[in-house]
C-alpha cells in the first residue's frame, strides 16, 4: 500500500462523496422548499419521492442538447466542464479524518495533503468563474452574455472579500495548512476551540460570500431568471444543463465542507480530541488489527480497526456539519428575496470588504498582544 | 536534459512569444497578454532557479512580479476601458497623442 | 541611571503633570463646552488635583530635612541616541517642593479667579485648556530631573504664553503681541540650545545631577571654558524667558493677553523660570563668577530702565509689567551678587504680591468695563471695598512695607548686595524707591480722588469667585514673609535650608567670594534707612497723586522718553530689523534673481536643447518603445554572451 | 536535478501551444482564454516543482484574477476579431517573428554558457521545497530583507487601485479621433 495508491482511493472517496451528497441534495432541496413553501413537492418516484433525482438525471440524459446557431462550439462544450471540475478537485484538500493505520503505517484521510491546503482552495474554487464567462459568451445570446458578465463581476468582488476575511483567519491559526488547522480546533476540555469563536466576523464573511460565491440565493442574480430568462445558461439543456446543476451543487458542498473545516472544527467530533476517541474506541476491544485480503493472494493488507471507526466516526461529524451548511442554502433560499445589482455591489465593496480589513485590523491587534503578552 | 534545462527553455520560449506578440499586434489587450506572457516566462525561471538553489529568494521575488503584474493589469485594463468608452478603439495605433 | 542609587523612586509625582493635562485635553479636545461654568470646573478641578497631590508630595518629603537623597519618578525612557540617555524622569527637591506649590497654588487661585474674569468669554474651553496646558508645562520644568526635560517644559510654557496673549485673536495687535513675545523667546532659546548642545558634546548628560555632582566640585572633569559657555547660554536663555535686558521688550506686549493669565504666567510662575534654573544649578554658577558679573549688571539695568519706564506708564497693566520686570531684574541683582536665596525668596513672595496686583488690577479692569487707563479710574475705593484693600496689601508688600512678604525679601537682596559693594547698594536702593513711588501713583491714581470718567463713576465690585482668591493672595503676601528673616529679626532660615538641600551637598559658596558677613548694627542700619525711605517716597507718591483731578499726566523730556519706553522698541527696528530685511531685499534682488535663477535657467535650456533632440524618438506609439525595449535587452544579452564567451 | 517528468513535459507543451494561440489568435477571446492556459499549466508547473506556495498563489492572482480580469474586459467591449489583413502591417509582423527568434537563440545563447559553466545542466542537486519554499520562508524574507520592496509594491498597488477608480468614475469627453478619421 503505497501513498500514491492511497491518494488514488481517496480521490475515488470523494468523488463518490461528492457524487452522491448531489442527489440527496437534491432531494432535500425539493422537498425542503416544497415544506416551506407548505406543498407537497415531488414525492410519486420512490418512498417519498426518494428517487427523483435518478428520475431528473434520466429525463436529463435523454434530452438534446442543442448547439445555438453561430454559438462558439468549443467554449459551449467546454463550459459545462468547467463549471463541474474546480468543485471537485477543490474537494480533495478537504481533510476527511484523522488517519487510518494500514499495515502498521499511518495514512491521513486527505486526498491532496497540500501545504498550503487553504490557498489551494481557494484558487481552485476561483476558476470556476471560468465557466459562467464561457458560457455566457459562447451562447452568441445577450441574456447570456449579460448573465456571465453580471456572474464574473460578483464572483470577483466576493472572491475579494473571502480572501480578506481568509487573511484574518491564517493569522489566527498561523498556518496554511488546513490539517493543522483542523487540528488546532481540536477540543481540549471545556468548549469546542472552534474557528467561529476565534473568528466570528471572518466566519459571517465567509459564510455570507459564499452564497454570491456560487451563486445562490439572495445572490442568483447571473441566472436571475425574471430579468435574464435563466442567465448563463439559457441556451443549455440535457446533459450540459445538468452539468451545471452538477457545478452548482458540488461548489456548494464544497464551500460547505470549507467552512465546516475552517470554522466547526473540520472532522472533530465536539467535545473530543481525535486521541480521546481513538482511545475510547481501543477501550472498547477495537484495537486491533484485521487482514483484510486472504492469504492466498500474497500480499498483506491489515487494519487497524479502532482507527477505522474513528475515521469513520469523524467522516459522519464532518458531513453532518456540511450537511448543515447546505440545509442554511436552501434554508435560505426561501427566506431571503434576490438583491438588486447595485446592492450587492454595494454589500460587497462598502459593506463586506471593509467589515474584512477591520476584522485583519484587529486580529493583528490581538495577535499582537497576544504574543507580546500583555 | 534536466529539468532545469526544460524549464528555462519553456521560460525563454514564453518569453519570445510574448516579444513578438507585443511588437506584433495592433490590439492593446493583446499586447498586455503577451506582457503577462513575457512575466510570466521569468517567473518560471525564478521558480526553477528557486528550486535548484533550495532558495526561497526567487520565490519572493516572483511574489512581487506576480503585485506589480497584478496591479498593471488592472490600471491598463481600467485605461482601456476609458479609452474604448471614449473613441471606440483599443488599437494601439489609435492613440499617438504623446508624440514628441 | 547611575549605580549609587540612593533616595527613593515614586510615581506620585506624574500625576502633578497628569492632572492639568488631562484637564486640558478633556477641555480643549473632548468636551469643547463653551458654558463657562463647565469648562472652569473641569479646568480649576485639573489645578486643584494637581495642588492637592503637590500637597501630598510636599508632606511626604518635606524641605526641611537635611538630607532628602534622591527623590524621582523614573516614569519613562525617552530619548536614547548613542552615548546620550535623556530619561523622562521627576524629580523631587526641597526647591521643587517650593516652587510646585507656588505654581499649582496661585495657578489653582488663578483658575478660580478666571471663572469670574472671563465669564463673558465666548470660547472659555480653549482658555481654560491653555492655562492647564500651562501649568502642566510649568510643572515639567518644575520636576523634571534633566535640562532636556526643562527644555521641554521651557518651550512648552513659551507655547502657551504665545497662545494666550493672543487669546482674543480677533484684534490684531494682540496676535502681533503674542508673535513678539514667541519671537523674542525663541531668541533667548537659542542659548538654551547652545547649552544643551554644548552639555551634549562634552558632558554627555543632561541630568542635573549629575551635572552638579561630576561638575561643580573641585575635581571637575569639564574645563572651565566649556562650562563657562553653557552657564552664559543659559544666562542667555534667562534673559529671554524671564524678560531681562535686551530681551524684555515682549513682556510689556504680553499684557494684551487675558489679566489672570498676566498673573499667572507673566507675573507668577512662567518669567521666574529663569531664576529657578540658575537657583537649580547654583552651585554650577557659583564656579563661575564673570557670569555673576554680568547678572548683577545686567539685572540693574534691567531694574533701573523697567522701574523708569514704569513711572510714567497710563495704562494700569502696563505699570505693573513694567514694574515685574523690574523686580525680575532685583532678582537678577540677588543672584549676582551671590545670594540665590535671597532671589529665590523673592520669587516666592514677588509671586504672591505680583499676582495679587494683577488680580487686583484685573478685578479694576472688570469692574471698569475693560478700561484701563489710570487717568480715567479715581475714586474707586469706596466703589470696590474688598479690592481696594487687597490692592493696598500687595503695594505695601511690593515696596516693601515692614513686615510683609516684600520687605523681607526685598531686605534680603539689599543687604546682600550691600555685601557685594555700596555702589550695587545705591542703586538699588534708588530703583527700590522709585518701585515704591510708582507703585503708590498706581494706588493712589486709582482708589483716591474722585472719578475721572463715566466708566469710573460706574465701577462696581467684582463676584465672589474673584474677591476670594484675592483675599487669599493678600493673606499670601502678608504672611509668606515669614519663612526667611533676616538674623536682627527672628532669625529665621528655612528657605535657605530648603534651597541649600537641593544641591546634592554641593556648595553653593562662590569661588574666590572673600564671605564677610554684616553686623547686626550694620543691618539694623541698612533696615530702617531703606525702609524709611521707601516709604517716605510712597507717602510723597501718595500726597503727589490722591487728589489728582485731570486726566493728564506731566510733561517734560525724561519723561516724554520715560513714556516712550525709552525708544526701545524704535531702536530695535532701527538696529535689528532694518539693517536685516535690507539684506533679505537685497540678497533676494541680486543672488536669487541673478546668481540662483542664472543657474536654474542654464540647467533648464540645456535640458530643453537635449529634449527636442532626444524627441524625434518619441513616436507616441507604445509599440515603438517596446521595439526599443526589446534592443537594449538584445544589446544587454549580445554583451554577456560577449563577456562570457 | 531530476529529468523532467512525462507530466511536466506535457505541460511544457501545453503551455507552449496556449502561449502561441495568445499571439496567433485572431479573436481575442480565445486569446485571453488562451492566455489562462498558460497561466494555469505554468501554475501546475509549479506544483511539480514542488513550489506549492508560488503555484497557489499563480493560480489564484493570475488564473483567478488577472486572467479572469482579461475575459472579463474583452467580453465587455464585445472587441471583433481582428480583420486578416491589415495593409502596411507585413513588415512589422516579419521583423517582429525575427526579432522574436533571434531574441530567443540570443537569450539561449547566452544563458546556455552559464547553465553549462555551472555545471547545471544535469546536476542532480535536488530542489527540496517544503523548508525553502514554504509560506514561512517566502514571507520572512518580504518582511525582512525584501521589506522595501515589498511596502513599495504595496504602494503601487494602492497607486492603481486609486488610478482605476479616478478612470472608473470619470467619463471622457468624446473626442475626433484618428480612429475615427480611419474609419472613413
Amino acid at each position: 500500500m503505497t501513498q500514491t495508491v492511497w491518494s488514488t482511493l481517496l480521490v475515488v472517496v470523494v468523488a463518490i462523496i461528492g457524487m452522491t451528497a448531489i442527489p440527496v441534495m437534491l432531494v432535500v432541496e425539493r422537498r425542503g422548499s416544497a415544506w416551506m413553501q407548505r406543498r407537497s413537492g415531488p414525492n410519486r418516484v420512490g418512498f417519498w419521492g426518494l428517487l427523483q433525482p435518478i428520475s431528473d438525471a434520466i429525463k436529463l440524459v435523454f434530452k438534446e442538447a442543442n448547439l445555438p446557431a453561430r454559438a462558439h462550439r468549443f467554449l459551449f462544450i467546454l463550459a459545462p466542464a468547467l463549471a463541474v471540475i474546480p468543485p471537485f478537485v477543490a474537494l480533495a484538500v478537504i481533510p476527511l479524518g484523522g488517519s487510518i493505520s494500514i499495515n502498521g503505517t499511518e495514512f491521513k484521510m486527505q486526498a491532496i495533503d497540500l501545504s498550503v491546503g487553504l490557498l489551494f482552495f481557494l484558487a481552485i474554487t476561483s476558476l470556476h468563474v471560468y465557466s459562467v464567462l464561457a458560457a455566457g459568451w459562447s451562447s452568441n445570446n445577450k441574456f447570456a452574455l449579460m448573465g456571465g458578465l453580471r456572474s464574473a463581476s460578483q464572483m470577483i468582488s466576493y472572491e475579494i472579500v473571502i480572501g480578506i476575511a481568509m487573511v484574518s483567519v491564517v493569522m489566527t491559526y498561523g498556518t496554511l495548512d488546513l490539517r493543522e488547522i483542523v487540528r488546532l480546533q481540536e477540543a481540549g476540555a471545556g468548549l469546542p476551540a472552534w474557528g467561529f469563536v476565534l473568528q466570528p466576523l471572518a466566519f459571517l464573511l465567509l459564510w455570507v460570500c459564499s452564497f454570491a460565491e456560487t451563486n445562490r440565493l439572495p445572490f442568483d442574480l447571473p441566472e436571475g431568471e425574471s430579468e435574464l430568462v435563466a442567465g448563463y445558461h439559457t441556451e443549455y439543456a440535457g446533459l450540459t444543463f445538468a452539468l451545471f446543476m452538477l457545478g452548482e451543487y458540488v461548489a456548494m458542498l464544497a464551500a460547505s465542507a470549507f467552512m465546516a473545516t475552517l470554522f466547526l472544527g473540520g472532522y472533530n467530533v465536539p467535545f473530543v480530541s481525535g486521541a480521546q476517541l481513538l482511545s475510547f474506541l481501543n477501550g472498547l476491544g477495537l484495537d486491533l488489527n484485521v487482514s483484510l485480503l486472504p492469504a492466498f493472494v500474497g500480499t498483506t493488507l491489515t487494519v487497524h480497526l479502532g482507527s477505522l471507526v474513528a475515521v469513520a466516526i469523524q467522516l459522519i461529524a464532518l458531513l453532518t456539519k456540511t450537511m448543515f451548511f447546505m440545509w442554511v442554502f436552501v434554508w435560505v433560499r426561501w427566506t431571503l428575496p434576490r438583491f438588486r445589482y447595485d446592492q450587492l455591489m454595494d454589500l460587497g465593496w462598502k459593506a463586506l470588504l471593509p467589515l474584512g480589513i477591520l476584522n485583519i485590523v484587529i486580529t493583528m491587534l490581538v495577535t499582537f498582544f497576544l504574543a507580546k503578552g500583555f | 536534459m534536466s529539468e532545469l534545462t526544460l524549464i528555462v527553455g519553456l521560460g525563454l520560449c514564453l518569453f519570445s512569444i510574448g516579444i513578438v506578440g507585443f511588437v506584433t499586434r495592433r490590439s492593446g489587450l493583446i499586447a498586455l497578454m503577451s506582457l503577462e506572457l513575457m512575466l510570466n516566462g521569468v517567473n518560471i525561471c525564478l521558480v526553477a532557479f528557486a528550486r535548484h538553489h533550495n532558495s526561497p529568494e526567487p520565490s519572493a521575488l516572483v511574489m512581487l512580479i506576480v503585485l506589480v503584474a497584478a496591479a498593471e493589469a488592472a490600471l491598463a485594463l481600467a485605461l482601456f476601458v476609458a479609452l474604448f468608452r471614449q473613441s471606440g478603439s483599443v488599437d494601439l495605433d489609435d492613440y499617438r497623442m504623446l508624440k514628441g | 541611571m547611575d549605580a549609587e542609587f540612593t533616595g527613593a523612586t515614586t510615581s506620585l509625582l506624574r500625576w502633578i503633570i497628569l492632572f492639568p493635562l488631562l484637564g486640558a485635553i478633556v477641555n480643549g479636545l473632548i468636551v469643547r463646552s463653551r458654558n463657562i461654568k463647565i469648562a472652569g470646573a473641569i479646568g480649576t478641578l485639573a489645578s486643584a488635583l494637581a495642588f492637592v497631590v503637590s500637597l501630598i508630595v510636599v508632606n511626604q518629603y518635606g524641605f526641611l530635612s537635611e538630607d532628602l537623597g534622591y527623590i524621582v519618578d523614573p516614569w519613562f525612557h525617552w530619548i536614547q541616541v548613542g552615548r546620550i540617555n535623556v530619561p523622562f524622569w521627576l524629580e523631587y527637591t526641597p526647591l521643587t517642593g517650593l516652587m510646585l506649590l507656588v505654581v499649582t497654588g496661585i495657578g489653582t487661585l488663578i483658575h478660580v479667579f478666571s471663572l469670574g474674569y472671563m465669564s463673558e468669554e465666548k470660547s472659555p474651553y480653549r482658555f481654560f485648556c491653555y492655562l492647564n496646558l500651562f501649568l502642566s508645562a510649568m510643572l515639567v520644568l518644575v520636576l523634571s530631573s534633566n535640562l532636556v526635560g526643562i527644555f521641554l517644559g521651557w518651550e512648552g510654557v513659551g507655547l502657551c504664553s504665545y497662545l494666550l496673549i493672543g487669546f482674543w485673536y480677533e484684534k490684531n495687535e494682540n496676535t502681533a503681541a503674542g508673535m513678539k513675545a514667541f519671537v523674542t523667546n525663541r531668541v533667548g532659546d537659542l542659548g538654551f540650545f547652545i547649552a544643551l548642545f554644548l552639555l551634549a558634546l562634552h558632558a554627555n548628560t543632561f541630568q542635573i545631577r549629575e551635572l552638579l555632582t561630576y561638575f561643580a566640585g573641585p575635581s571637575s572633569q569639564l574645563s572651565p571654558v566649556i562650562l563657562m559657555c553653557v552657564l552664559a547660554a543659559l544666562f542667555w536663555a534667562s534673559t529671554g524667558k524671564s524678560a531681562q535686558l535686551p530681551l524684555y521688550v515682549w513682556l510689556p506686549d504680553a499684557m494684551a493677553g487675558p489679566t489672570p493669565v498676566s498673573a499667572l504666567i507673566h507675573a507668577a510662575t512662567m518669567v521666574t523660570s529663569g531664576i529657578f534654573v540658575t537657583v537649580r544649578l547654583w552651585p554650577l554658577f557659583a564656579t563661575q563668577p564673570e557670569i555673576l558679573d554680568w547678572m548683577l549688571w545686567v539685572g540693574m539695568a534691567t531694574a533701573w530702565l523697567a522701574a523708569l519706564i514704569a513711572l510714567t506708564q497710563r495704562d494700569i497693566k502696563k505699570v505693573l509689567a513694567y514694574s515685574t520686570v523690574s523686580q525680575l531684574g532685583f532678582m537678577f541683582v540677588a543672584l549676582g551678587v551671590g545670594a540665590p536665596v535671597a532671589a529665590f525668596f523673592h520669587v516666592v513672595t514677588h509671586a504672591f504680591f505680583k499676582a495679587l496686583l494683577f488680580l487686583g488690577a484685573g478685578s479694576v479692569i472688570h469692574g471698569m468695563h475693560h478700561d484701563q487707563d489710570l487717568f480715567n479710574m479715581g475714586g474707586l475705593k469706596s466703589k470696590m471695598p474688598q479690592t481696594h484693600l487687597t490692592f493696598l496689601v500687595g503695594t505695601l508688600a511690593i515696596i516693601g512695607f515692614p513686615f510683609t512678604a516684600g520687605f523681607f525679601s526685598k531686605d534680603m537682596i539689599l543687604a546682600k548686595a550691600f555685601e557685594h559693594g555700596p555702589l550695587a547698594w545705591t542703586l538699588l536702593v534708588l530703583a527700590a524707591l522709585m518701585t515704591a513711588f510708582y507703585m503708590l501713583r498706581c494706588y493712589a491714581l486709582a482708589f483716591w480722588g474722585k472719578p475721572r470718567s463715566k466708566h469710573a463713576e460706574h465701577a462696581h465690585e467684582s463676584g465672589l469667585s474673584m474677591v476670594i482668591p484675592l483675599i487669599v493672595l493678600a493673606l499670601g503676601s502678608l504672611l509668606v514673609g515669614w519663612m526667611e528673616t533676616p538674623p536682627i529679626l527672628f532669625d529665621i532660615h528655612a528657605l535657605q535650608q530648603a534651597i541649600e538641600g537641593s544641591w546634592y551637598g554641593m556648595s553653593g559658596e562662590i569661588v574666590g567670594h572673600s564671605g564677610h558677613h554684616l553686623s547686626h548694627a550694620t543691618e539694623w542700619i541698612l533696615v530702617l534707612v531703606t525702609t524709611a525711605a521707601s516709604l517716605g517716597v510712597a507717602y510723597f507718591s501718595f500726597k503727589k497723586f490722591s487728589n489728582q483731578t485731570s486726566r493728564d499726566s506731566a510733561s517734560g523730556t525724561v519723561f516724554e522718553w520715560s513714556q516712550n519706553k525709552f525708544y526701545v522698541d524704535e531702536l530695535y527696528q532701527f538696529l535689528i530689523l532694518r539693517p536685516l530685511s535690507f539684506v533679505a531685499s537685497w540678497s533676494w534682488k541680486i543672488v536669487d534673481t541673478y546668481l540662483i535663477n542664472g543657474f536654474v535657467h542654464v540647467i533648464r535650456d540645456g535640458l530643453k536643447f537635449s529634449g527636442q533632440l532626444l524627441s524625434f524618438a518619441h513616436t507616441g506609439n507604445v509599440q515603438t518603445y517596446a521595439w526599443y525595449l526589446a534592443a537594449a535587452s538584445a544589446a544587454s544579452l549580445l554583451l554577456s554572451w560577449w563577456v562570457i564567451s | 536535478m531530476a529529468a523532467p517528468s512525462v507530466f511536466q513535459m506535457i505541460l511544457c507543451v501545453l503551455a507552449l501551444t496556449c502561449a502561441l494561440l495568445v499571439v496567433l489568435q485572431r479573436n481575442p477571446v480565445i486569446s485571453a482564454i488562451s492566455l489562462l492556459g498558460t497561466l494555469f499549466t505554468t501554475g501546475l508547473l509549479y506544483f511539480t516543482l514542488e513550489a506549492y506556495f508560488v503555484g497557489a498563489v499563480q493560480i489564484l492572482v493570475y488564473a483567478g484574477a488577472i486572467s479572469v480580469l482579461f475575459v472579463f474586459i474583452v467580453m465587455l467591449l464585445d472587441l471583433k476579431p481582428t480583420r486578416v489583413r491589415v495593409p502596411g502591417r507585413a513588415p512589422t509582423i516579419v521583423l517582429g517573428v525575427t526579432a522574436g527568434a533571434s531574441f530567443f537563440v540570443l537569450c539561449a545563447l547566452s544563458v546556455l554558457p552559464v547553465l553549462k559553466t555551472f555545471g547545471l545542466l544535469d546536476t542532480m542537486s535536488g530542489g527540496l521545497g517544503e523548508a525553502a519554499e514554504g509560506p514561512l520562508a517566502i514571507s520572512v524574507l518580504l518582511l525582512s530583507k525584501y521589506m522595501l520592496p515589498f511596502q513599495v509594491t504595496a504602494l503601487l498597488l494602492l497607486a492603481s487601485i486609486m488610478g482605476v477608480v479616478v478612470l472608473g468614475k470619470r467619463t471622457l469627453p468624446p473626442r475626433v479621433s484618428s480612429f475615427e478619421k480611419r474609419k472613413d
